[in-house]
């Protein structure tokens, strides 16, 4: 489809320009389901924890609700965006895209499935480690321009967690680059192809919870959400923000819990590898062989169930305590992820590789 | 007894004992101890001279180890007729020392003898090391008690005093330890020599013209400022004047002839020619500290500044009795020309005048020997009177010959010594320069004779307003006589100052064969040609 | 690969990590287990040094480290002087509350740093052992954590040391890229075949390699540091880094400029003797207007520093003469300090030049000792730090240069001032406290061997000179 | 391609600006840090593009080597901060002037 | 090489692009109406005592002290993982040394209390 896209463009256009169109195209393509994705996830997740808490949940602007989304999107564009009197008015207004612009940009590496990625470089986890860090930026200069104490302290947490939380994610994905030997994530997930057993979510287990539960933390999400604890700061570093500003934060964290899901599924789950796959049975049946086969949508459901896991993580567990959450951080998962870093050298020096 | 290594015993007995004197102590008669130490040191001395053998030029009582081998150093020991007689001087001092400092002494007295003896061991080593660089930080090292002593136990200027004694002489000695560097590469760069720092080899070492007169410059500092000579002998009555007494004897009686011993030990053998060309600076610089110190010293209210004055006159005589010896020369060769060109060295030597050269040399050996006698007896007589006064002002005194018959016996008596008094040893050695120094030129000779005249103008001077007159004041009138230490003590060198100065012979017996191999080496150029003389007179 | 070579370093990190740990379950009265300990590791790995000592050149490790008697003796003297400095601090350590396991791991982690310089035969090495190094005596410095002056003295020392860590690897990022090789042989190798003089590329990165250098050595122009660093540290870190660094510099210096551009000596020498005079100079003339007893120490440092930085411009002689002069100095500078710490008490920090008054009548025997020490700094015989200076102006004058040598005796003398106040005031000053001074049995015995040491290795300076100029004549 | 004299021309900028910075600035130790890092950088720059050049990975291991260095040197230096700063209530270089002499 | 990360950098731009678009749109459709109330930062009621620009507790410096020692540490584990294959024996030993040097340090600084939160 692109080279005919190529063609009809290359007809009239000098080449360069074809080919950074042609990207475009393919980042539109990218960038569009993707905040379709995000409204839908606030959505949903209205929906479940209504339905966890016995509630209706939206419901009145279009069928069910299903609107809502756009509803809530206008009414914040039309809302007024209040610049604080005393705040560093450049810095507040970089902070929102600072958050968002890495939150999107990560999903440049993901491959949706086999081949199917707008950039195949080797260093994609590397570049996903550099992205996710930066997004700490948006946070801190967001608190530090507000010019508020609330944002300000909010700030500090939360970018102490971040960092106290990535280096544990960091960990668990050392983990799972010794075992499948690259740093592309095209190739960790061809790694775990074979069967279900195959992927990495059985041998590197500990790491697994490790990297999930980090990754909650690092979106900020509950439980480990104090940097926005209404009974203590109000509502975080995005306290002095209102309208789209605020709403632009709001995408970014959405983005991000939809990036840590498809990473989770991708490193550990095997992203779009089917979970019948070697089960040749079912994969060569002649329609539903589609489905039971490798496809984006194993990865997209895989990425669904994390997102239902944290939403359902928001409905059921009170809020840690700061210290609870750095004590988790240091003190459990890190040594956690330094063991079982121990346990895979140990069990590759043997030459025992249960993932192969 | 030529087995026993007595030069050694001579410098480590002493320290050793110092060492154990601090070690036990205030309580348990440090004194005691230290005297005993002086006396067997002072007794061990005595096969030096006993031993000697008179018709030896060369070096005697020879210690010879190998001790820094990266450069080449040894711990070389040997005396001749020059070193001994000054090692005796030091072993007999420091005895006095001790008993001057006996009763005096109140305050750290362990310490304080400690100080004496170390200081007594290293000038022994200074004056018996053959090797360049032992002989350095044995003068060095000289530098370390003495400031001490003049530190802890000195007047109310002591500080200012011992700081600037310090920084001269230190200031001064290293341009002496550049020299000597400098002398040992050449060494290592000359053919037929090695990188060495024995004194005998760099005797013979060949140096070029600016090289010698650098390196004697450098030699005139270090040691001009020991002796001390005009005009860097300003720390001199600075020290001497808040040392304690004991102090003042060594820095007079000894210190001072350490300068006088390395001219001869080293500047003049080593850079003959250097020597030969500058003698007439050095002979300004005597002449100067002779007649225009003498004058200095005639106008002092302080008994010792005044006597520290005198010594630095006296002194002047011993660097006047070394130089002339080239003034002399190039007198006799301007005489003989054509001897001097047939026959060279030997030819300077067999000329009539030339008895006067050693002459000089010799008289200024007695000088040196002499006035640590008489220097030592002076300050340990000021020493008595501060005793008794707590005052050094000449004021203060008067009429104390009433009081103290005795002692003003033997003040008056070293007085005249002082001024040079026939039959006393000031006599032999002022009077053998002087009859020298008339060979050479009578216009030098006139003006080292004056210090005959101020020299006595001064000394009698002071003894008229101390001893004798009126009794000035109520503090004079309730003075005491010397008691049995103190006249042992000045008796003793009452003896020695007489014994010289009637029966030099023995003294000058054991110096001359040195004196006579020592002359060739500080005449004989080293760059060729001319003999220990001016480039004038060489042209001749 | 040849690991062995590295033996002693390794061993030493094992202990010291167990030191680390083991500190950490231990109570806090059994601070003295970890203190042992350290001296034990030290010892032991001193021994280890000292066993495989044997006059051949090994490198191994992939030829990034070697092992020869120049590193054996430079890291023998740096174990053993960093045990020395360990009982001295003792004491300052106990009344000052700073007893704690920080400084002796930290102190075990410099001087395995300084070891790794010493046998560095890698650029990287070199870099990394010097890292280690200045990591921790940053760390050392700001050790009391309640004193403004200390931890002033660290961010001086932190950022000038940052900086000339960055000059330093600017200097060896250069020879890279002219010689494409970054072990010393390998540069060595490019060097040797360069006209030097005229290879500008190479002496714009001598300068600074040079420069990176002078400032570790803390000589002028690169010295602001050591004033403020000596005075802001507690003493017993200031004890620490006045003595066992020096040596590690000197191992630097070796590595760096003696070994590997050891060729391009013409283009060096010239930088570090105006360097070094300078530093002589400079450093004598603004000590005497110290009132701070550390103050004048440590200028008097940087005229020390001149003197070994005026060693290494003087040939083979020369690395011998530096080499004794640094090691000497280093013992003399620790038992300088320990006596400051001697009159410290709780709470009390002895640092002006009125905390030593009467030091005689206090203490005689420390008063002694600390003459001993004052005196070898000036340099005045028989003390061994005459040799030193007499040993280096003797290569300096071989080397052809008369009249720096003039100029460094002459300057020694104004220095020689200052020290002569201080000794003044030890012996003729009345003291303003006259409290006793005392010291465990250790500290005593071990500050008299160091005070007699600077005696009797002035007698018999024979057999260490005769060891230096060995370990140079073998390795460089 | 780049000319390698490109490179070496900005790493030295890099590090001219980074001294100068340091020269300059009289307000604030955090900047200092800041110089040291960029400095830091600059020899990176310079190992990087010799590397690349010389075809030798040696310089890129050395310039692992410097990163990690820079950060426990930031570590230690941030930790001097802290503690300077809760000593002095100042991180004002012009301020740091306790000693004297 | 480098034309892999051309979308990279495309995308980032569209990334911001779009959050700058998003924000212009705010600012463009959203009333401007300030008042010294609503500008002023969030309190609870009363005008603020003092700057908000306040000191915060030291342990957030630690944290991030710590932080910059271990991520490097990861920094050295990520292309140690990739390379595990052709490293062989040695190169896991050297790096558990590596590691059981930096966990020597981890157990140091907890025993320290570095990772206690009050």
């Amino acid at each position: 489809m692109m080279e005919i896209l190529a063609n009809f463009f290359g007809a009239f256009l000098p080449e360069w320009m074809v080919t950074l169109l042609i990207i475009l195209i393919k980042v539109v393509a990218i960038v569009l389901p993707l905040i379709l994705l995000v409204a839908y996830a606030t959505y949903a997740e209205r929906k479940i924890i209504g339905f966890m808490q016995v509630r209706v949940g939206p419901n009145r602007v279009g069928f069910k609700g299903l609107l809502q989304p756009f509803a809530d999107m206008f009414k914040l564009i039309f809302k007024e965006i209040v610049i604080p009197e005393k705040s560093n008015r450049f810095l507040f207004l970089i902070a929102p895209l600072l958050a968002m612009g890495p939150a999107f940009a990560a999903w440049a590496v993901i491959p949706f499935s086999d081949g199917m990625v707008l950039a195949d470089v080797n260093a994609g986890l590397l570049f996903l480690l550099a992205l996710t860090s930066l997004g700490i930026y948006g946070v801190i200069i967001a608190g530090w321009a507000s010019n508020s104490k609330y944002a300000q302290l909010s700030a500090m947490r939360l970018g102490a967690q971040m960092v106290s939380y990535e280096i544990a994610m960091g960990f668990a994905l050392v983990g799972v680059l010794m075992a499948s030997g690259s740093l592309n994530l095209g190739d960790i997930v061809r790694a775990q192809s074979g069967s279900i057993f195959s992927w990495f979510v059985w041998p590197l287990f500990g790491l697994f919870l490790v990297y999930f539960i980090s990754g909650v933390a690092e979106t900020n999400r509950a439980p480990f959400d104090v940097a926005e604890g209404e009974s203590e700061i109000v509502a975080g570093f995005h306290v002095e923000y209102s309208g789209m500003a605020f709403s632009i934060f709001f995408l970014a964290e959405y983005a991000n819990m939809w990036l840590i899901a498809a990473l989770t599924s991708l490193m550990f789950l095997g992203g779009w590898l089917s979970p019948f796959q070697g089960l040749t049975f079912l994969t060569d049946m002649p329609v539903l062989g589609w489905v039971f086969g490798d496809g984006i949508h194993w990865l997209l459901l895989k990425a669904s169930f994390f997102m239902l896991l944290f939403f359902w993580f928001r409905a059921t567990f009170p809020r840690y305590r700061y210290d609870q959450i750095m004590r988790l951080g240091w003190k459990i998962l890190i040594p956690i992820t330094l063991v079982w870093i121990f346990a895979e050298g140990l069990a590759i020096a043997l030459g025992w590789k249960p993932w192969l | 007894m030529f087995d026993l290594p007595i030069l050694s015993f001579l410098i480590w007995l002493p320290i050793v004992g110092g060492l154990g004197v601090l070690i036990v102590g205030d309580r348990f008669g440090a004194k005691q101890f230290a005297l005993g130490v002086a006396l067997v040191t002072f007794l061990l001395s005595l096969p030096l001279y006993v031993g000697f053998n008179a018709a030896d030029a060369g070096m005697q009582f020879v210690e010879k180890y190998l001790w820094i081998d990266t450069f080449n150093i040894h711990y070389h020991l040997g005396v001749d007729g020059l070193s001994m007689p000054l090692i005796l001087l030091n072993t007999f001092i420091t005895v006095l020392v001790v008993i001057a400092g006996w009763e005096v002494i109140k305050y750290r007295i362990s310490q304080y003898m400690a100080a004496f003896l170390i200081m007594a061991g290293i000038v022994n080593g200074v004056f018996a090391a053959l090797d360049a660089m032992l002989f350095y930080i044995l003068f060095e090292a000289m530098l370390i008690p003495l400031f001490l002593i003049i530190g802890i136990w000195g007047g109310a200027r002591r500080v200012y005093a011992t700081i600037k004694f310090f920084l001269y002489t230190f200031f001064g000695s290293v341009f002496l330890l550049i020299s000597l560097i400098y002398l040992y590469q050449l060494g290592a760069t000359t053919e037929g020599f090695q990188a060495s720092f024995a004194i005998a080899d760099l005797h013979r070492l060949p140096i070029d013209r600016t090289a010698q007169i650098l390196i004697f410059l450098s030699f005139l500092l270090a040691f001009g400022v020991k002796v001390p000579m005009w005009p860097v002998h300003t720390w001199l009555p600075d020290a001497h004047v808040e040392a304690p007494t004991g102090g003042s004897v060594i820095l007079a009686a000894i210190t001072l002839k350490v300068g006088g011993y390395a001219f001869l030990r080293f500047a003049l053998p080593i850079t003959p020619d250097a020597a030969a060309q500058l003698d007439w600076l050095v002979l300004i610089m005597s002449l100067t500290a002779v007649v225009y110190i003498g004058f200095v010293a005639l106008v002092q209210q302080d008994m010792k500044k005044l006597v520290a004055y005198s010594s630095i006159a006296h002194m002047g005589f011993v660097t006047l009795g070394f130089f002339m010896v080239y003034y002399i020369s190039e007198a006799v060769q301007a005489g003989n020309p054509e001897l001097m060109l047939a026959q060279g060295i030997n030819g300077l030597m067999a000329a009539d005048k030339f008895d006067s050269v050693i002459m000089g040399l010799q008289g200024a050996m007695v000088q040196m020997v002499s006035h640590g006698f008489i220097s030592a007896a002076m300050f340990l007589c000021i020493g008595v009177l501060y005793d008794r006064m707590h005052t050094r002002d000449i004021n203060a005194y008067g009429g104390v010959a009433n009081r103290m018959p005795q002692f003003a016996a033997l003040y008056v008596f070293f007085a005249m010594a002082n001024t040079g008094l026939p039959g006393t040893s000031g006599f032999v050695g002022e009077f053998m320069v002087i009859l020298a120094s008339f060979k050479a030129s009578p216009w030098i000779a006139f003006l080292a004779a004056t210090t005959l005249i101020v020299g006595a103008a001064y000394t009698l001077w002071l003894v008229k307003r101390v001893i004798f007159g009126e009794i000035r004041n109520g503090e004079v009138a309730e003075l005491n006589d010397i008691n049995q230490r103190e006249f042992v003590m000045l008796a003793l060198l009452a003896g020695a100052v007489l014994m010289l100065g009637l029966w030099p012979q023995p003294l000058t017996d054991v110096m001359d064969a040195s004196i006579r191999q020592l002359i060739p080496q500080i005449l004989q150029s080293k760059i060729g040609g001319c003999m220990g003389m001016s480039v004038e007179a060489c042209r001749l | 690969m040849n690991i062995a070579i590295a033996t002693p370093e390794i061993f030493l990190l094992s202990t010291i990590c167990l030191i680390l740990l083991l500190d950490l379950f231990l109570r806090e009265d059994c601070r003295t287990v970890t203190y042992l300990l350290s001296i034990v590791a030290l010892l032991a790995t001193a021994l280890l040094v000292y066993s495989t000592m044997d006059g051949q050149k090994i490198v191994g490790l992939n030829d990034t480290y070697v092992r020869d008697d120049l590193s054996g003796i430079l890291k023998v003297s740096m174990l053993l002087l960093t045990a020395l400095v360990f009982v001295y601090a003792r004491k300052y350590l106990l009344d000052n509350k700073l007893w704690v396991s920080e400084f002796f791991v930290l102190g075990l982690f410099a001087v395995l740093g300084m070891m790794i310089m010493a046998s560095a035969n890698h650029l990287l090495v070199v870099y990394l052992g010097l890292e280690l190094l200045a990591l921790s005596m940053y760390a050392l410095v700001a050790l009391d954590r309640d004193n403004g002056r200390g931890s002033e003295a660290a961010m001086k020392y932190f950022v000038l040391g940052a900086v000339a860590s960055g000059l330093l690897l600017y200097g060896i990022s250069m020879l890279y890229g002219l010689s494409g090789k970054l072990d010393i042989t390998g540069v060595a190798t490019y060097v040797a075949a360069q006209d030097v003089m005229a290879n500008i590329p190479l002496l714009f990165a001598l300068v600074f390699v040079v420069a990176g250098i002078a400032f570790k050595f803390g000589a002028v122009p690169f010295h602001m540091w050591v004033p403020d660093v000596y005075q802001g540290a507690p003493t017993a870190v200031t004890l620490f880094l006045g003595s066992v660094p020096k040596i590690a510099a000197l191992a630097m210096l070796f590595r760096v400029l003696a070994e590997s551009t050891a060729a391009a000596q013409p283009g060096w020498a010239q930088m570090l003797l105006v360097f070094g005079l300078v530093s002589i100079l400079l450093g004598n003339v603004v000590a005497i207007a110290q009132f701070s007893l550390k103050r004048m120490l440590a200028y008097s440092t940087i005229a020390h520093m001149g003197f070994i930085l005026l060693g290494t411009i003087s040939g083979e002689q020369g690395y011998s003469a530096a080499l004794f002069y640094t090691i000497t100095y280093a013992l003399t500078a620790a038992g300088g300090f320990a006596i400051l710490i001697l009159l410290g008490r709780a709470g009390f920090e002895a640092e002006t030049l009125d905390d030593i008054k009467g030091l005689n009548e206090r203490n005689p025997w420390y008063a002694l000792m600390m003459m001993l020490f004052l005196f070898s700094m000036a340099g005045i015989p028989p003390t061994v730090g005459f040799y030193a200076k007499l040993s280096i102006i003797q290569a300096v004058m071989q080397a052809g240069y008369l009249w720096p040598a003039v100029f460094m005796v002459v300057v020694s003398v104004i220095g020689a001032f200052y020290y002569l106040r201080a000794i003044k005031m030890m012996y003729f000053d009345k003291p303003d406290d006259t409290a006793p001074i005392t010291a465990e049995l250790d500290f005593n015995v071990l500050i008299s061997v160091n005070g007699v040491l600077m005696l009797v290795l002035g007698l018999f300076p024979g057999f260490l000179m005769g060891v230096c100029s060995l370990a140079i004549g073998a390795s460089l | 391609m780049i000319p390698l004299s490109h490179f070496l021309i900005v790493a030295a900028l890099l590090f001219a600006i980074s001294i100068a910075g340091m020269i300059l600035n009289r307000k604030n130790v955090l900047i200092l840090l800041m110089c040291i890092e960029m400095m830091l950088l600059a020899v990176n720059l310079n190992f990087i593009a010799f590397s690349h050049y010389l075809g030798d990975m040696a310089g890129q291991v050395f310039v692992f080597f410097i990163l990690t260095v820079a950060a426990a040197e930031a570590a230690i230096g941030l930790a001097i901060l802290v503690v300077l700063f809760r000593n002095r209530r100042t991180i004002n270089v012009e301020q740091l002037d306790a000693m004297k002499g | 090489m480098l034309g892999e990360y051309l979308p990279i950098l495309v995308f980032l731009a569209v990334g911001f692009g779009l959050a700058v678009v998003l924000l212009g749109l705010g600012l463009l459709a959203g009333p401007r109406r300030p008042d010294a109330e609503k500008d002023s930062p969030f309190e609870c009621g009363f005008p603020a005592f003092e700057d908000s620009r306040i000191k915060f507790d030291v342990r957030y410096y630690l944290v991030a002290i710590l932080f910059i020692i271990f991520d490097l540490e990861i920094a050295f584990l990520f292309p140690w993982a990739i390379v595990l294959d052709t490293i062989g024996v040695f190169g896991i030993v050297a790096m558990g040394i590596f590691l059981t040097i930096l966990i020597v340090g981890f157990i140091y600084e907890w025993k320290k209390g570095a990772l206690e939160w009050e």
